[in-house]
């Protein structure tokens, strides 16, 4: 079932550290309106700075893209990480704890998986990195 | 966004703001440690009560911060972790080891007098 | 190179020069741990205010130091790490943990006074 | 795009512990020309003196070669280490913290990949090593 879209999106361009601010700034807002938990918020802030930032650090720029949506009766919010940047060589080592070809903690991918409820990340050498993720209201 | 730095006796304050960027906490981490040499200080609170999110990539700065601090002779503490700041964090993964941390800039106080008396003052003890 | 090792009181003071070869550091090393015995000495102070780079090898020995002087029955303390000498350190992933540190060589004295006191002098609290 | 050189390299013959004192001071004593800043150029001498007694302690003798280079805006300094050593018998395992067959603490090659802006390492067993690492003015 695809989910459908409950009101415009927001679209954050990023380009330097300044827009991981933002993006997480307006993450927090848009999904408040539906009535998460500070919690929540701060889990669904969390996950975007992460997704932000490695934007900014692997790929240059990219967008991060939110939305409030609807399937069935859950409500939430849907979140998409995207960029044009060399791509995710080995997706299955960048998931996994303490990984990082920088000198990251290597904990944003795998956490980010931990901290929402649905999580996918699709990369092409070469030619960039889509991660996508939602969390629904409880 | 510079975050201030507050000297408060021999201890220095820093106290971090929401909407803080990378850079931002990069150069706290340098002023920090250069101060920290400047005015003497036997000790360093970071006040995170403001921040709205506690990132892999502040995590590590901050535990960089202390390590270097130590290493500059000092104590640090991190004081004002939100409990909903504290759940995202736990959930990422991010621990904060070998980081003091403490509930406010109170008992970051406490901590620091306890952690620097033995070094630092009364000598004599009957003066106490 | 050889860094010079200079008694005061109780104390050995060593102050490590910035072309300082691995050589170097190990006849240091090994000087320090005979003459705390010779001098009797109670503390010692390793001086690394000059010291261009602290590396793996720089960071191991000098922990050796504190380890072999501790065995000796006498106390370690680290002062002068620039603030640049402690980024490189920590972005390396040195930490000299269980090293004691001090800002620099009047703060290295205070701690030894102070870690030293309570072991060896003034058993009696009305003689001081 | 490959980086242009922007002056004479430097080439420091790497056989015993003195030279990895004079080949780190070297290394800082170029890159303060581009205006790196002290942190910056402790970093860059911390690199050096790592990868040099590398070389000392596991080949016996090499040489770090240390270049001021250019790739399209960015300025920065490039450095290789190289021997003809045994070689590292498993990358892998070497890059991670704590791994050493000596009695190093192992910090030495991810130590420097985190100090880095770029890091690249290639050995052959029987054959050598050559590390190659890139600091970015910022
Ligand atoms: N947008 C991206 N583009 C290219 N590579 C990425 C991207 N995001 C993550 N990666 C790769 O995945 C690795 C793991 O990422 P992450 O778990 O967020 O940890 P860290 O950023 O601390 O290294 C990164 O080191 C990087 O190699
Ligand atoms: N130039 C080299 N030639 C051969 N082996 C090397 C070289 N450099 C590093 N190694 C191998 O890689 C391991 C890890 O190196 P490093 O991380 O620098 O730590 P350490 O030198 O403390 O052991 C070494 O123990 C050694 O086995």
């Amino acid at each position: 079932m695809r989910p459908t879209l409950l009101q415009d999106d927001i679209r954050v361009p990023i380009t330097s550290d300044i827009d991981i601010v933002y993006a997480r700034q307006k993450g927090r807002e848009l999904a408040s309106q539906l009535g998460f938990s500070s919690s929540e918020l701060a889990l669904i802030a969390t996950a975007i700075s992460e997704l932000a930032r490695n934007i900014v650090r692997y790929a240059g720029n990219g967008a991060i893209v939110i939305k409030l949506v609807e399937r069935g009766e859950k409500r939430g919010v849907h979140i998409v990480a995207t960029d044009e940047g060399p791509g995710i060589r080995n997706i299955a080592l960048a998931m996994q704890d303490g990984y990082s070809t920088s000198d990251g903690l290597g904990l944003g991918l795998p956490g980010v998986r931990r901290l929402m409820d649905e999580f996918e990340v699709v990369s092409k050498n070469g030619e960039g990195t889509t991660v996508t993720i939602k969390k629904w209201l409880r | 966004m510079v975050v201030p730095i507050l000297k408060q006796g021999q201890y220095l304050i820093a106290s971090i703001q929401a909407a803080l960027t990378d850079a931002d906490l990069l150069k706290m981490r340098d002023a920090l440690a250069e101060q920290v040499g400047r005015f003497r200080s036997r000790g360093v609170i970071v006040d995170v009560t403001a921040l709205d999110v506690m990132d892999s990539f502040a995590a590590r700065t901050l535990s960089d911060i202390a390590n270097m601090i130590r290493l500059r002779g000092a104590e640090t503490v991190i004081v004002g972790i939100q409990p909903e700041v504290a759940f995202s964090m736990v959930q990422l993964g991010l621990k904060l080891e070998g980081v003091a941390t403490a509930l406010d800039l109170e008992e970051g106080l406490d901590y620091l007098d306890h952690k620097t008396r033995r070094i630092n003052r009364a000598p004599n003890p009957f003066t106490r």
